[in-house]
C-alpha cells in the first residue's frame, strides 16, 4: 500500500553541518530511537552509499523487527540527497524513497522532504486501514526527531 | 506449558498446554470435539462459537488458558437423552443449513440469543446472528428456524 | 407408493450429523503419525527469487522437511494442467511452488512439514528469501498494453487467449440503429469465501504404493485425473475422498498447488501430511471470481427494440490459468449475452489476460452473472434513454414462450424450454410492480431516494453434453455416472459422481430412486465423494448435479427395474412383456393379484430359487448420462431499495423473484438454493470486492475488510417458482444452484441506479458502497 | 491462526498484575483478548508476556452512585449493554456497547481492553470524551486518574504507561436536563465505526443549550472532541437549523483517515451527518 509523504522542517543548524550529520549512522540511530515505537538494534555503513541495519518498528502493539538497507541513490552536496530504504520482517516488507532538499535560511536549514513508501505482506492485507495513519505517525515523529537531533548534534 | 483445568460438556479435563493454544484448537485437536469449526482468523465468521460459562464466545479468539476453571459447552452436548435441542430440531425442520460448516456456531449463538431474549422479533434475530456468517442459506431459513425454536422453547 | 416423492419436500438426511457436530470435514480427520504442512507465500506480487535459505527452518526441532519449487520439480512434479484448452491458448506453466519467479502474493515459495501445527507455522518465519521485486500489473486491460510488466514468456502482452463469437451482423445493427449507447462496465473481482477453508490430508502407504488424498473438493474424479498427471501417481493407486465439504461455490473445483505439495510430502516422508488453509491464506491462494472490464455498445430502435449488442471484455485470469478458467469468460459468458431476449445481432470478443493477482476461475454463476449484469444494465440504460419503463423494454424484447421446443439464439446455444415472458409478468405481478412505482413516486415527493430494479435472466446449466463440450474445448468429459446397487433385502446404495457440499444430494438423489422403486427415502443411501467407491464422475459445479447426475441416477434406476423385470417374470411364471412395475411391485398387466414385491425380486437376484441358470443375477446397474443439450433456467427478480440521501447507504426494502429451474425434486432445497444465491449476488452488488493496490497487494485481505453479507442486511425474500420441464433429461430438471446469484446482482444494481435517476446518474460500478452512491448523488464521481 | 510463543501469567489481583507488568519488558495486558489475540494470530503483535487479568473479579463490575458510574476495566460490552443503570443514566454508552462487533464479541470484549488499545475506529472513545470520563490507572508505586481528554493521545496510543494497568472508568452523572446519544456509521465488514459520534447536551430551563460536548471516533487517528460544533451550539435553542449549521463544522480542522472503505472526504462528510443526528437524538432525550 502506497503512502505519499511530503513536508518541510526547519533545522536549527547550518546547512553544511546538517549535510555531514545526515550521513552519520550514530545521528540516524539517535534520531530513529526518538520516534515512539522505533528501536534501532544496529545501523552501520557497509559501503560508501549504503547502510545496513535492524530495528523494531511499529505503533503500540502492532510491530515487527525489520532488517534492511538504506541506499543513497543521488547526492548533490550540500543541497540534495535521495535515499532508498528496503526492509523486511517475516512476511512483511516495507520500502520507500525520500528526497531531501536543503536550503540555507538565516544560519538555519530549511529541509524539504518528499517521498513515497510502500508496504506489503500481511501488514498490507489485514492492516490497510491503519497503514496510512501509521505512516503519517512515523513521518511526523521522525522528521521532528531528525530536526531535534541534527540541531543537538550540531551544537556539540 | 501451563496447567489447564476445564470442564467441557460436563466432563472435567486436565491438560498441560502451551499458552498460545486457542480454545478452538484445544477442543478440536486435544479433545477431538471437531463439531467446533474454524472459518476465519479474525473473529468475524463465528463458526467457532461455543458457550463459555453459558455465553456464546468465538473460541478462536480465546486462549484455552483463559477458560481455565470454566465450563464449556460445544455443539456435541446439545442433544441430550437422544433428543435434539429445539434449535437443532428447528434447523433440521426448516432447512436452516446447507453445507453445515457454520451451523454449530450458528446454533450456539442462537442458544445464547434465546436465553437473553426468548421472544425475539425477526429484526432482533437478524441482528443477533450478525457474528455468524453463512455463505449458503441466505439466512432466511436460519431466521425461520430460530423463530420456530423460540416458539417451541417458550 | 401413493405419494410422489419426487417434487415433495423431504427433510434433509445430511442434517442429523451436521446439527450435532458430527460432520467429517477434512480438517477434522487425524491419522497416526500425521505431520503438518504449511506454505510460505510470496509477500511480493512479482519478484525474482534470488535465494532461499531454509537452513534455520530445517534445523528447527520438529521440522521434518522443507521443500522449494526446484525440490518438487526435481522430484518429478509437473505443472498443474489447464483443463479447458482454447485454440491458440498460451499457458505459462504453473508449478506448485514457484521456481524462480513469484507472480502473485499467494504464490508458494517453500513448504514446511513438521510434527505439529505450531512448529510448522513457526518454521515459516525462519525461512529467509531474497527477493528482487519486479514491476507489477493488476488490471486486466493495462496488462495488455505496451510496456506492461510481462508475467510469462509464453503469453506475449500477457494475453493468454483471445476469443470471439458472434451471430447476425452487429456492425450493421449499430449502423442502422435509432440509437446506440456506449458504456464501460466493470464487474469487480470477488472472493468466494466458502466458510470452510480448503484442506488436504495426503496419506501415502510406501508398502503398497497407494496414495489417498482427503480434501475439500467438489469433484474427486477430476482431481484424481489431474493429480495423476501432475504427480505421475498411477490412477489405480490413487484415491481421492472428499468427505463433508463446507461450501464450494466453485472455489473447490480445481486442483491446487497445496494438495499437490501435501501428496508429494507424504510420498517423500512416508507418513500422512495434512494442510489446512487459514482464511487470510484463502483470500490469496484460493481462486477469485469475475473481474471483467467490458466496453459495450447496444443498438436499439425508438420503440425499445434492441437490435444489437457488441462487447469487448478484458477478463482477468490472474497470475496463472486455473483449471477451468478459460471456460468461464468464453462459453459460459459470451454466448449468453443474448440473454432472455430476441436480440438478433450479438458480437463479443474476450481477452483473457495474466496479471499479478490470484488466479480467477469459476465462482458461483461463473460467466452468467457477468453476462446478465452487463445485459441488464444496458437494457436499463436503453429504458433511461428512451424514457421508457424498464419493464416495458423487457416486454418488448423478451423471447416468447417455447414450452415444448427449443429457441435457437443467434449464437452457439439453443435454449431448451421456457416461458421467459410469463415469468417476467409473474414476477411483476407478485411484486405489485404498478403499485411499487406509485409508492416510489410518492416517496420521491417526500424527498426519499427510492429505486426499483428488474433483472430478467436466462443462464446455462447442466454441463455438459460431451460432444458439445469437446467441440468447445473441454479437455475433460463432463458427463455423469451413477451406479444403483440393490441389496438382497431391498435396500439400495446409489453411487454418484456428483458431489454435495450443501446441495442436499443425499436427500434429493434418494428421492429419485425411492420414487421409482417404490421404496422409502430411508431405504436409499447416497454415496458420493470417493473415487474408490464410485465408478466415475465429473462432480458438482455449474448447477449440473440434478440435470446430469440426477438424470444418470434416474436412468440407472430404470435399468435396475428392467433387470428386475426379467427376474420377476420367472418368479411369476409370466412373460416379461406382460409385466408392469408400479408402487414397488411387478405385476401381470390386468391381474394385480399376480404380483411380486421389488424387495422379493432383490432377494431372488442374489439367492436364486426360481430363476434359471442362464439369467444374469445380481441387481445393480450403471448409467452414464450424456445429455443432448445444456439446460437454461430463467426467471425475473425485482428488488426495491432505499438510499439514505445523507450518507448514500443502500437498504433493500423488498425482494421478489420467480425462477424456473425446471422440474423440482425437493422444493424446500430449491428454495434454499435460491435464497443463498440471492444473498451472494447482492453481496456483489453492494459490498463485496477484492481490492488490490498498484503493488499487487490484496488490501481486502481478511473478513475485516472484505464485506460479506450478514443476516441483518436483508429483508425477507418472496420467492416463487414456475416449472417448465427441460426436454434434455428424463427428470425435466434444469439447475438451481446459481440462478439466484445470476439474477440478483443486476436486480439490486438496477434498483440503486433507478433510485439515483433524479440525480442524473446513469451508471456507477459495483460494489455500490455508501461512498460511491453518495459521490454519485453529489456529482463527486 | 497460531500466535507466536509468549509467557503467560494469570494474575489474581491488581497488584500482582502490575507487579508482573513492571518486571517484564514487552509485557501486555490480556483482558478479553479481542484486540490483541487477532493481532497475535496474524503475527502482527508478538508480545513476550501476557498478563491475564480475567480472574480479577473486582475489575468486572458496574457501580452506579449519585455522582456517577464506575465501570471496571474487565466489564464486557455485553454487561454494559445489558445494564439497566447504564441504559437509564448513560444511554449513549449503552448504545455504543450494543453496537460493538457482534454478540459473541460483546460477550468477551471489555471496556478496558478496548480503550487501552485505542483503535481509531473503536466506539467507546467518542462516548468517554463526550461524557467527560476519567480513567483510573494503577502501577506498583501508586495510582492516578487520567481525564479522557488526556487519555487518547494518538493512533493506538494512550496516556497509559507500559507499567500501568487501567482498572476502571468513571463517568460523572449527567447534569439535570441533559441528553446523550451515540450514532454510528459502521464499516460493513468489520462493523467498526467508519464514523461514530457521541453528543451530550444540557439545556437550561428555557431550552437553551448550556453545555455541549461531542466526541468523534473513526474519523481520525484518535478520537477527539468537535469543539467548533460545541461552541456553535452554546447559548442557542437547538432547532434543526442550528444543529445542522453547528454539525457542519464538526470536521473542521480534522485530518481524516482514508482507507479502502472511505476516503478522507467521505469520512469528513459522515462526521457532519452523524454529528447532526447525534445532537438531534441527544436533544430528544433531554427530560
Amino acid at each position: 500500500m502506497a503512502l505519499k509523504i511530503q513536508g518541510n522542517i526547519l533545522v536549527d543548524a547550518p546547512r553544511d553541518r546538517v549535510w555531514k550529520l545526515l550521513f552519520d549512522p550514530q545521528v540516524l540511530i539517535a534520531m530513529a530511537n526518538k520516534i515512539p515505537g522505533v528501536e534501532v538494534e544496529r545501523l552501520a555503513q557497509i559501503a560508501d552509499d549504503q547502510y545496513d541495519g535492524a530495528a523494531t518498528i511499529g505503533v503500540a502493539m502492532i510491530k515487527g523487527k525489520y532488517q534492511g538497507t538504506i541506499t543513497v541513490l543521488e547526492k548533490h552536496a550540500p543541497e540534495f540527497v535521495k535515499f532508498r530504504g528496503d526492509g523486511k520482517s517475516g512476511g512483511n516488507w516495507a520500502s520507500g524513497d525520500m528526497a531531501l532538499t536543503l536550503a540555507e535560511q538565516d544560519g538555519k536549514t530549511q529541509m524539504q522532504y518528499e517521498g513515497t513508501g510502500n508496504v506489503g505482506g500481511m501488514l498490507a492485507s489485514v492492516g490497510q486501514r491503519l497503514i496510512d495513519s501509521v505512516g503519517k505517525h512515523l513521518i511526523e515523529h521522525g522528521t521532528r526527531a531528525l530536526a531535534e537531533e541534527l540541531a543537538a548534534q550540531s551544537k556539540k | 506449558m501451563a496447567q489447564l483445568q476445564i470442564t467441557v460438556n460436563g466432563v472435567a479435563y486436565q491438560h498441560e498446554v502451551e499458552p498460545r493454544l486457542l480454545l478452538a484448537q484445544y477442543l478440536r485437536d486435544v479433545l477431538g470435539l471437531t463439531g467446533t469449526n474454524i472459518g476465519c482468523d479474525t473473529s468475524q465468521c463465528g463458526a467457532c462459537t461455543v458457550l463459555l460459562d453459558g455465553v456464546a464466545v468465538k473460541s478462536c479468539t480465546v486462549l484455552a488458558l483463559q477458560a481455565n476453571g470454566s465450563q464449556v459447552t460445544t455443539i456435541e452436548a446439545l442433544k441430550t437423552n437422544g433428543n435434539y435441542h429445539p434449535l437443532q430440531q428447528a434447523f433440521w425442520d426448516n432447512h436452516g443449513l446447507q453445507c453445515g460448516f457454520c451451523t454449530s456456531g450458528m446454533i450456539l449463538t442462537a442458544v445464547d440469543l434465546l436465553k437473553r431474549n426468548p421472544n425475539p422479533t425477526e429484526e432482533e434475530i437478524r441482528r443477533g446472528i450478525e457474528g455468524n456468517i453463512c455463505r449458503c442459506t441466505g439466512y432466511q431459513n436460519i431466521v425461520k428456524a430460530i423463530q420456530a425454536a423460540a416458539a417451541q422453547m417458550r | 407408493m401413493a405419494t410422489q416423492i419426487i417434487g415433495s419436500t423431504v427433510k434433509r438426511r445430511e442434517d442429523p450429523r451436521l446439527i450435532t457436530g458430527n460432520g467429517t470435514y477434512t480438517d477434522n480427520m487425524t491419522l497416526p503419525r500425521m505431520a503438518y504442512l504449511t506454505i510460505l507465500r510470496s509477500p511480493h506480487a512479482h519478484a525474482r527469487i534470488k535465494k532461499i535459505d531454509a537452513s534455520k527452518a530445517r534445523a528447527m526441532p520438529g521440522v521434518l522437511a522443507v521443500y522449494t519449487g526446484n525440490d518438487l520439480k526435481n522430484g518429478g512434479v509437473n505443472p498443474i494442467p489447464v483443463g479447458w484448452v482454447l485454440p491458440d491458448i498460451k499457458i505459462g506453466p504453473h508449478y506448485p511452488l514457484a521456481l524462480d519467479t513469484a507472480r502473485y502474493t499467494g504464490d508458494g515459495i517453500a513448504a514446511v512439514v513438521a510434527i505439529d501445527r505450531f512448529t510448522a507455522q513457526d518454521a515459516l518465519d525462519l525461512i529467509d528469501v531474497d527477493y528482487e521485486p519486479l514491476p507489477v500489473v493488476v488490471n486486466a486491460e493495462k496488462a495488455t498494453q505496451p510496456g506492461a510488466p510481462q508475467l510469462h514468456p509464453e503469453a506475449a502482452n500477457n494475453i493468454a487467449f483471445y476469443w470471439k463469437i458472434g451471430g447476425g451482423d452487429v456492425e450493421r445493427a449499430l449502423a442502422e440503429a435509432d440509437g446506440v449507447i456506449k458504456q464501460r462496465l466493470i464487474n469487480q473481482r470477488l472472493i468466494p469465501n466458502a466458510i470452510e477453508p480448503r484442506a488436504a490430508l495426503a496419506d501415502y502407504q510406501p508398502a503398497t504404493g497407494q496414495l489417498t488424498l482427503y480434501n475439500t473438493n467438489q469433484n474427486p474424479h477430476i482431481i484424481r485425473l489431474l493429480l495423476a498427471l501432475v504427480l505421475g501417481q498411477p490412477e489405480h493407486k490413487l484415491r481421492i475422498a472428499s468427505p463433508d465439504v463446507g461450501g464450494g461455490f466453485g472455489s473447490k473445483i480445481y486442483l491446487y498447488a497445496d494438495e499437490v505439495i501435501a501428496c508429494f510430502a507424504s510420498k517423500q516422508l512416508g507418513r500422512p501430511v495434512k494442510w489446512t488453509e487459514e482464511r487470510t491464506e484463502n483470500y490469496k491462494a484460493t481462486i477469485h471470481g469475475r473481474d471483467h472490464v467490458s466496453d459495450v455498445q447496444i443498438a436499439y430502435k425508438k420503440d425499445g427494440t434492441i437490435t444489437g449488442l457488441k462487447v469487448k471484455t478484458y477478463a482477468n485470469q490472474g497470475a496463472y490459468l486455473s483449471v477451468f478458467a478459460p471456460l468461464v469468460p468464453t462459453f459460459l459468458y459470451g454466448p449468453m449475452l443474448q440473454g432472455p431476449y430476441t436480440i438478433p445481432n450479438v458480437f463479443v470478443e474476450v481477452y483473457g489476460t495474466n496479471t499479478n493477482t490470484t488466479p480467477v476461475d469459476a465462482y458461483r454463476g461463473a460467466g452468467r452473472p457477468e453476462a446478465t449484469y452487463l445485459l441488464e444494465r444496458m437494457v436499463d440504460l436503453v429504458a433511461l434513454e428512451l424514457k421508457m419503463d424498464p419493464a416495458d423494454v423487457r416486454r418488448k424484447n423478451i423471447i416468447p414462450p417455447f414450452l415444448n421446443g427449443v429457441y435457437q439464439t443467434c449464437m452457439a446455444y439453443a435454449y431448451d424450454s421456457g416461458d421467459y415472458a410469463g415469468n417476467l409478468e409473474r414476477a411483476l405481478t407478485n411484486a405489485g410492480y404498478v403499485e411499487l412505482r406509485k409508492q416510489q413516486a410518492e416517496a420521491r415527493k417526500q424527498g426519499k431516494v427510492v429505486g426499483i430494479g428488474i433483472s430478467t435472466y436466462t443462464e446455462i446449466t447442466g454441463a455438459a453434453p460431451a460432444q458439445v463440450a469437446a467441440s468447445l474445448g473441454a479437455a475433460a468429459a463432463l458427463v455423469e455416472s451413477a451406479l444403483v446397487r440393490v441389496f438382497p433385502l431391498g435396500k439400495v446404495q446409489v453411487m454418484t459422481g456428483s458431489h454435495a457440499h450443501g446441495q442436499g444430494h443425499e436427500t434429493t438423489f434418494a428421492q429419485i430412486v425411492a420414487d421409482q422403486l417404490g421404496l422409502e427415502v430411508e431405504d436409499v443411501e447416497v454415496v458420493h465423494g470417493d473415487t474408490d467407491r464410485i465408478p466415475y464422475g465429473a462432480g458438482t459445479y455449474g448447477s449440473r448435479s440434478q440435470a446430469v447426475g440426477g438424470a444418470a441416477i434416474y436412468v440407472a434406476t430404470q435399468r435396475v427395474i428392467e433387470k428386475g423385470k426379467k427376474l420377476a417374470a420367472h418368479m411369476l411364471e409370466a412373460a416379461e412383456a406382460d409385466l408392469v412395475f408400479e408402487d414397488g411391485k411387478y405385476s401381470v398387466k390386468g391381474v394385480p393379484s399376480k404380483a411380486v414385491k421389488f424387495t422379493d425380486v432383490a432377494l431372488e437376484a442374489y439367492w436364486p430359487r426360481k430363476v434359471p441358470a442362464d439369467v444374469e443375477l445380481g441387481l445393480e446397474a450403471t448409467a452414464v448420462f450424456n445429455p443432448s443439450n445444456f439446460t437454461f433456467p430463467d426467471g425475473t427478480h425485482v428488488a426495491m431499495v432505499e438510499v439514505d440521501p445523507d450518507t448514500g447507504k443502500v437498504t433493500i426494502t423488498k425482494y421478489v423473484c420467480v425462477d424456473d429451474v425446471g422440474k423440482v425434486i425437493n422444493p424446500m432445497i430449491v428454495e434454499g438454493q435460491i435464497h443463498g444465491g440471492i444473498v451472494q449476488g447482492v453481496g456483489q452488488a453492494l459490498w463485496e470486492g477484492a481490492v488490490y493496490d498498484d503493488n499487487g497487494q490484496l488490501l481486502s485481505g481478511s473478513m475485516m475488510d472484505y464485506a460479506l453479507p450478514i443476516a441483518s442486511y436483508f429483508p425477507k425474500f418472496e420467492t416463487s417458482r414456475n416449472e417448465t420441464p427441460s426436454p434434455v433429461n428424463p427428470l425435466g430438471a434444469k439447475g438451481a444452484g446459481e440462478a439466484g446469484t445470476v439474477a440478483s446482482t443486476a436486480a439490486v444494481a438496477n434498483a440503486v441506479m433507478d433510485a439515483l435517476k433524479p440525480f442524473g446518474v446513469k451508471h456507477i460500478d459495483m460494489p455500490l458502497t455508501s461512498e460511491k452512491v453518495w459521490r454519485a448523488m453529489n456529482g463527486k464521481l | 491462526m497460531i500466535p507466536p510463543r509468549f509467557e503467560y501469567h494469570a494474575a489474581t489481583s491488581v497488584m500482582e498484575a502490575v507487579g508482573v507488568l513492571g518486571q517484564h519488558k514487552d509485557a501486555k495486558i490480556l483482558a478479553g483478548g479481542h484486540s490483541i489475540l487477532p493481532a497475535m494470530k496474524l503475527r502482527l503483535a508478538q508480545p513476550a508476556t501476557l498478563v491475564d487479568i480475567g480472574r480479577i473479579k473486582e475489575l468486572s463490575r458496574i457501580i452506579a452512585d449519585a455522582n456517577g458510574t464506575t465501570i471496571g476495566a474487565m466489564t464486557t460490552h455485553a454487561m454494559i449493554a445489558a445494564s439497566n443503570d447504564i441504559r437509564q443514566r448513560l444511554p449513549a454508552l449503552s448504545k455504543a456497547a450494543e453496537l460493538i462487533g457482534d454478540q459473541q464479541v460483546r460477550n468477551r470484549g471489555t471496556i478496558g481492553g478496548s480503550i487501552a488499545h485505542a483503535d481509531p475506529a473503536a466506539d467507546y472513545p467518542a462516548v468517554l470524551l463526550a461524557l467527560g470520563a476519567e480513567m483510573h490507572a494503577i502501577q506498583i508505586t501508586g495510582s492516578r486518574t487520567i481525564r479522557a481528554s488526556d487519555f487518547f493521545v494518538d493512533l493506538m496510543t494512550t496516556a497509559l504507561k507500559s507499567n500501568e494497568l487501567l482498572v476502571d472508568v468513571r463517568i460523572p452523572a449527567l447534569a439535570p436536563r441533559s441528553g446523550s446519544a451515540y450514532v454510528k456509521f459502521p464499516q460493513p465488514a468489520s462493523r467498526f465505526a467508519l464514523v461514530g459520534v457521541c453528543a451530550c447536551v444540557t439545556l437550561d430551563d428555557k431550552g437553551v443549550c448550556a453545555k455541549a460536548s461531542i466526541g468523534i471516533t473513526g474519523a481520525c487517528a484518535s478520537a477527539r472532541r468537535a469543539t467548533a460544533t460545541e461552541s456553535a451550539l452554546l447559548g442557542k435553542k437547538l432547532d434543526a437549523a442550528i444543529i445542522q449549521a453547528a454539525a457542519a463544522q464538526a470536521a473542521s480542522g480534522m485530518d481524516c483517515l482514508s482507507d479502502i472503505h472511505a476516503s478522507a472526504e467521505y469520512r469528513a462528510h459522515l462526521v457532519t451527518v452523524m454529528t447532526a443526528r447525534a445532537i438531534q437524538a441527544a436533544v430528544a432525550r433531554v427530560m
